[in-house]
């Protein structure tokens, strides 16, 4: 056992430790010592004790595997090879018992025992195993169902928030649409043949519980275009404290109608006479301010679907991004169509077009928005942008002057 | 036939469906509300009237095959074998039968598994590989957020902040937390430009590659051309270890010189204001394992003086943009440096351009 | 003694007190408060009880010595010949003696000379040179003005509006006018790129500036190498006209191409909203003198959207803040084109990064 | 006489018509004729007629005159030569009869006799003369005590608000400072030195009505540090009506204390109770609009100076900028020695780093405002900043790290 005086005291505190948890794995799996060891170093000397990866896989595939070989094996000798295997998770992160020991049966045999649930992507996360168990290890894994995720320049796990499953505010469903996005790019998950990674994630409202603004490619939110349903008893029921704001997740008993949700409304869409609450939805920007804080009494329209959002990464290179409207609102129903044609047309257009590790939404930057949407067949719409050019530096291509001679004009359609 | 025939390739994930409780298929896309009972329990209630409890409860991300075992058999006994994990790597039990949540509750307890994470909590830090995988990390990953996590313990359980509050945790620029869209954003920074083996990066790299992978333009070819290597201006270097990612002959870590940022401010959810970036507010704090003190401290610092500041329902960046940047680093008692203006792209977008300041 | 030594040179402008009106040098930096007794006319009352009465006229900014004389001969009848312009070349006279305030306003009336331009009226258009002078402008400059004023007078001499409402005029990008914070900007724009004369660039023009001029990149240097000129990526020229500043041998004049663009909600002043950059309306109208018919029935819908529609106090890029821009084109039913959405510098930060639009 | 339909169409309307007004010179001023024939001519042709500027100037100067030739120099003489001159100024564009007699008996003597009143920057432009003329006529000017502007790369006639000679909330004397800058850099205006042109304007308050945040290189504008003064028997009388909103300028009667005040206040610190207005200083952003709307009750307070602002100016090359904050407080009294030693030193940095044709704001953005806080010796301040960077890309150099090793914390102080 090597000694690892500052981890144990990650053992003390209220929060789970995994110093704790790793060490029941010590009795049966030595490279858990060596990751405990190696790890104490790391924190002696400050620095990390793994080498820049090296390209491994399993057969068929270029992507799902990270390669991980310390710098000590010497004195490590578990961790010699230390690759993690990333496995698509199930949508919305369900799983049976069964499910589990299943999965725990497979990384018992073929790896270290350690697990993340899940990565940051949505993965589960196999960490730490040598080269020659990938194969065996994927071949138990797809026999029981499972099948590994992205990595590299390739589509990535898509994901999804709990959405229909068991919230009451979902636009549509997202469990499907992510299950059959996923589906539909088996060959591009597996096989990198993209300029970069790209990313799908799926919230089923503007609240979007998976983040899908902040870090994918392509962000699918769902959205209505009708009114918000009201009841005006619940309503009512708010106003009187029977009912607590935000069904009871806040320090807030009660909530006064006028402060915390007509006042707070951005666009100022609301208005509350004391007893019946009104919207102006033509106004709404479906913010879901009001409905989170009286679950009860509202709840999204019925006309339902979803905003395809495009573009964001992390701050590599350009900065960090996030997505922006593209298509204001889609119909979502199986088979998906219409956002696979979209998704596949971007793809085709960042393949031809991107550099060498550029996000798709770095190449729109650097092309242009309307040869991207040209490129797409999407005409331009304002919910695109938050505000118009400020600068008078734009440019006019012949199809404008063909269109100004056939009539169009800028100014006024009357 | 061959092997390799045989071989199972590309089923993607199991469907979903295979591990749905039936009060769930049952009233798929039909829930009419939920409430949320206490910290860490919900209640959704489907138009049918049939109601899901679930209990969310902590966990470290990292968990052994025999803590998973633990928690399905846990599923099993109360939960009819159900169970799922959330996009913040929390735990949650799904309970169909009302019967059994009070005795979940106690075995809970008993284990000492924390429930929590609900409403108005700081829920799970959502976080990354740190050292115990992967190869560019500033600092360590599940150390920092378990040290930061037992100090704001009494958060996790309780829902006694004005909003939700998320945190963070990214090991290095990479940002594999996505935490450029947290309240408080925990960040690995290094300090040092990359230190350039030229005898190894011929053999490993590709030159053109490693060139271009630079956001600053700062590395050129080897001005000896005999040399076939490259050289950095480390002027113009700001560690983001783009490089290192290309070409592993360009390592940039430095025991003393790394550490932690702290960014704060930003949020997802479309909730009153739209979502924001988070912004940088303590450009750096010491590496300090095993528990990261001075950083725990700041971050307890800013939740304090965000609970103490805040309206009702404020998350941390409207709070901020209330009361005006200046008055944030005055009541956090952080100074303001040069690092906190931008000269990266768009820096003129931050620039005050107008008298609305506070003295 | 040469010539030369007798010259008088940087003595600068007189000093302004030799023009100040004697209640002016009393109560200097002493005045109290203001009212604005009817449109054009300001009354400011000193700490003393002192008080100064301004009448604020209209002028087309263009004077002849003539009409200069004749200003001058009403401000020595009703003003000690005391008068000054204004910041938006207004004209405005400085009565000390109250009683010479109704004469004033009757020989105004009798004169045909307009007052107005306080408070919440459309006061003058800030405007710059056009064709009466310059060499590089897209439409004229003090004819645009003249029909523009001519049709919105009533809200001239009036406080009708929500708020003020500032227009500016500049006849080309380099934008004299400073029309970039206006409430609506008029704005001329060419639309081809330069016609380069190659045989006489080389003797008008140094190639290295000419390239360097350009803010897209779009020039290059001939690539026969005999001719020495430069050609231009049609493809990236956004015809900004920076070349031709720099280069009298690149024109980019077309009379049929060039036009108007409108550019609306911007602000100068901190009440309520920090300044703001006016933003693309409408990309382009024709060119049509002499009274740019389009240009006016644009600008009078988008002034008479903003009167119904706005709030009090607030000023045009406040009201469009408020019900968002998509809600802006759809009331003043002006198409969105490719050319609204910015794909210059800083683009990003106009985009919509969020679920908060209206459909 | 030349024929101009089109322009005469510019004679109707009730606004103020240049044509009539330049009709008025054609009996004694031929080139006011071939003005309006070559005015004609550009409207029907929709064309400028003017050839790119040559360079003309006074003895001495470099600048000052913008040289312009007619390129139908055949059709119209008058116009073979019709450069402008532009006259300083005086500081808020005060005037007396009698000065404004001296300057037209001057221009009738050596130009056409049209003016502008005033050009955009501020100064008096006197539009269209020959190059023979301009000498004789700069020393006409001089003699009265008038002198020429600025113009190419070179300091600009400075402009300043009304301010204290008739405006209640001017926090420093913008006359006096204009004209005391304006003498300072005499060198600097006529002799054109600098990499591009450089723009002071002076504003007494923040409703900036010299727009100086949005055309000047350097805007100073008057702020106060203090609290805002109040009459609180002026406030109830604008809560009870008898006194009207913003002076009377408005369409409406009567002020809603707390809806069109309060409600407004864009940091939201102000309170009213009906009777008495309470205003929490420490966190109004002087934002003027309460004293806007009730001019006789609010003033800014008595501990005034003015913010100094650095790097406003139109679209070419990189977009417009507006100025930003540098100095967010400094006393302004003559002789200014503050105000100029900081501007001499940003010249200075300028002249040193700036590209040929770049100005100021945007050679901060190329360096970096570190940089140039440094060269000004000025330390970073929050109020300079809207929100501090949200990329991680941030440089450290040697005096950091010496700092550190000296002490200096980033976290807290405490
Ligand atoms: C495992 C994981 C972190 C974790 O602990 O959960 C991870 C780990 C790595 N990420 Fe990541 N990223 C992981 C999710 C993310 C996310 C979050 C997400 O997907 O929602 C992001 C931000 C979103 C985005 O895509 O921009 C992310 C942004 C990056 C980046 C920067 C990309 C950018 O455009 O800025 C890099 C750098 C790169 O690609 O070279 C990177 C690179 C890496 C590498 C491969 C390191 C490298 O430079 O080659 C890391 C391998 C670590 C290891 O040894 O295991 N990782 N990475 C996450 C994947 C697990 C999974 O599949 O579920
Ligand atoms: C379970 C989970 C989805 C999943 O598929 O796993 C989820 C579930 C719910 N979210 Fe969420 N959210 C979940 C991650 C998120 C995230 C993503 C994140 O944090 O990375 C966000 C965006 C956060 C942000 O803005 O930075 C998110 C923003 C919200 C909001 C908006 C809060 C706000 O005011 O900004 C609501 C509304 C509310 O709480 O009233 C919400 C509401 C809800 C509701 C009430 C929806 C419903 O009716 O069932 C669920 C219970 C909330 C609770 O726990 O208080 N959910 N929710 C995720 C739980 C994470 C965890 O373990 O803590
Ligand atoms: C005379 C002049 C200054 C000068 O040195 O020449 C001036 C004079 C006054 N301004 Fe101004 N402003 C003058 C140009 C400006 C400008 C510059 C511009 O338009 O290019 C601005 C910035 C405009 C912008 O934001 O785009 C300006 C923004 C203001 C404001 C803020 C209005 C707002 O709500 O945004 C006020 C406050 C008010 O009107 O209550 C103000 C208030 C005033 C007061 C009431 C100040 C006072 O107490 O005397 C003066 C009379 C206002 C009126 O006419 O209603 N002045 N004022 C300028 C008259 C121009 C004209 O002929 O129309
Ligand atoms: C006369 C005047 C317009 C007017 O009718 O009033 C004017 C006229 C010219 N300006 Fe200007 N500018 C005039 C005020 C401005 C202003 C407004 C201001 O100073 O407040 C601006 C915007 C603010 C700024 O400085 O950015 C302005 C921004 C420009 C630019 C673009 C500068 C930029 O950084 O974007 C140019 C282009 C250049 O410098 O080559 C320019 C260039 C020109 C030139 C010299 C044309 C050229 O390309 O060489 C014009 C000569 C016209 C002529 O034949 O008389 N002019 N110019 C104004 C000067 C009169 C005066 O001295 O009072
Ligand atoms: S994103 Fe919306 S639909 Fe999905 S879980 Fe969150 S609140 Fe429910
Ligand atoms: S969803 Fe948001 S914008 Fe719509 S009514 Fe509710 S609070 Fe207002
Ligand atoms: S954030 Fe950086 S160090 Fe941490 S896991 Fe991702 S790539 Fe590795
Ligand atoms: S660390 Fe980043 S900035 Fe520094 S040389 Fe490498 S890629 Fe360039
Ligand atoms: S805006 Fe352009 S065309 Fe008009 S005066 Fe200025 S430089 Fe000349
Ligand atoms: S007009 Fe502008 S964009 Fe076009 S070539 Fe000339 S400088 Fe470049
Ligand atoms: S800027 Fe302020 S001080 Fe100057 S005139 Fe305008 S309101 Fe008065
Ligand atoms: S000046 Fe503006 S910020 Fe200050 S109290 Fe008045 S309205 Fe509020």
């Amino acid at each position: 056992m090597h000694k690892t005086p500052l981890l144990d005291q990650l053992e003390s505190g209220p929060y789970p430790s995994f110093v704790t948890d790793l060490k029941r794995l010590l009795p049966t799996k030595p490279q858990v010592n060596d990751l405990l060891g190696q790890l104490e170093r790391s924190y002696k000397e400050k620095i990390t004790h793994w080498k820049h990866g090296g390209i491994v896989g399993v057969l068929g595939y270029g992507s799902g595997i990270i390669g991980r070989y310390s710098d000590l094996p010497n004195e490590f000798p578990g961790l010699e090879h230390f690759h993690t295997m990333r496995i698509n998770q199930p949508s919305g992160w369900f799983y049976t018992s069964a499910a589990i020991r299943e999965l725990c049966d497979i990384w018992d045999q073929y790896g270290s025992g350690v697990l993340n649930m899940h990565g940051a992507t949505g993965d589960i996360v196999f960490l730490g195993t040598r080269t020659e168990e990938l194969e065996p290890c994927f071949q138990a894994l797809a026999r029981k169902g499972f099948d590994i995720g992205g990595s590299g320049s390739a589509m990535r796990s898509p994901s999804c928030c709990v959405g229909p499953a068991r919230c009451e505010w979902s636009c549509y469903d997202t469990l499907e649409a992510c299950y059959d996005i996923t589906q539909e790019y088996q060959f591009e998950l597996h096989r990198p043949s993209f300029p970069y990674k790209f990313k799908f994630k799926f919230s089923g409202c503007p609240n979007d519980c998976v983040a899908s603004v902040a870090r994918a490619d392509c962000s699918v939110i769902g959205v209505w275009k009708d009114d918000i349903r009201i009841d005006q008893s619940a309503v009512k029921a708010y106003a009187g404290g029977e009912l607590k704001p935000r069904g009871g997740g806040s320090p807030y008993a009660k909530l006064d109608i006028q402060a915390d949700v007509v006042e707070l409304c951005p666009t100022g869409c609301m208005s509350f006479d004391g007893s019946t609450l009104k919207i102006d939805n033509r106004n709404c920007n479906h913010c879901m301010h009001c409905i989170n804080l009286m679950p009860q009494a509202l709840r999204p329209g019925t006309e339902t679907g979803a905003t395809l959002l495009i573009g964001s990464h992390a701050p590599i290179l350009e900065g960090a991004q996030m997505s922006w409207v593209i298509v204001p609102f889609m119909e979502m129903e199986p088979p998906y169509d219409n956002l696979k044609e979209i998704a596949g047309n971007i793809m085709e257009w960042w393949a031809e077009n991107g550099k060498n590790r550029e996000r798709v939404g770095e190449l729109i930057l650097r092309l242009g928005m309307r040869n991207f949407l040209e490129a797409l067949g999407l005409p331009p719409v304002p919910q695109s942008i938050k505000i118009p050019r400020a600068n008078p530096f734009f440019f006019w291509k012949d199809a404008d002057f063909e269109a100004e001679a056939a009539g169009k004009k800028y100014y006024t359609t009357k | 036939m061959s092997e390799e025939a045989e071989r199972i390739t590309d089923i993607g994930p199991p469907h979903y469906s295979k591990f749905l409780p039936p009060v769930v298929k049952d009233n798929y896309g039909k829930w009419k509300y939920h409430e949320i009972l206490e910290p860490g329990i919900l209640r959704h209630v489907a138009e049918s009237g049939d109601e899901i409890f679930s209990i969310r409860v902590a966990s470290p991300r990292i968990l052994t095959t025999l803590q998973a075992r633990d928690l399905a058999e846990i599923s099993d006994k109360y939960c009819e074998g159900f169970m799922r994990f959330t996009s913040r790597h929390n735990f949650e039990f799904l309970v169909s039968d009302k019967s059994k949540l009070e005795p979940l509750k106690a075995e809970l307890a008993q284990r000492g598994i924390p429930k929590g994470g609900t409403g108005h909590s700081i829920t799970n830090i959502v976080h990354t590989q740190g050292w115990i995988h992967c190869h560019t990390p500033a600092i360590d990953a599940s150390g920092v957020v378990k040290a930061v996590m037992d100090d704001l313990f009494e958060y996790f359980g309780s829902h006694q902040l004005p909003a939700q509050l998320r945190i963070s945790l990214a090991c290095c620029l990479n940002m594999c937390g996505a935490v450029h869209c947290s309240d408080i954003a925990i960040l690995g920074v290094h300090r040092t430009p990359p230190h350039i083996a030229h005898d190894k990066l011929r053999h490993l790299c590709e030159i053109p590659t490693t060139i271009a992978s630079c956001p600053t333009g700062a590395i050129r070819p080897h001005p000896d051309k005999s040399i076939k290597s490259v050289v950095v201006n480390e002027e113009r270097c700001m560690y983001c270890g783009n490089c290192y990612t290309m070409c592993p002959a360009m390592p940039l870590f430095d025991a003393e010189k790394g550490g932690v940022a702290l960014l704060v401010g930003g949020k997802v959810s479309n909730a009153v204001n739209p979502p924001m970036f988070s912004r940088l507010a303590v450009p750096y704090i010491p590496n300090n394992p095993p528990r990261w003190p001075e950083t725990v401290q700041a971050i307890r610092k800013i939740v304090i003086k965000y609970a103490e500041g805040a309206n009702k329902w404020e998350r941390v960046g409207e709070w901020i943009q209330r009361i005006g940047w200046e008055k944030f680093f005055e009541v956090c008692d952080i100074p303001f440096t040069f690092q906190h203006i931008d000269d990266y792209r768009w820096a003129y977008d931050t620039y005050r351009t107008s008298m609305h300041f506070k003295f």
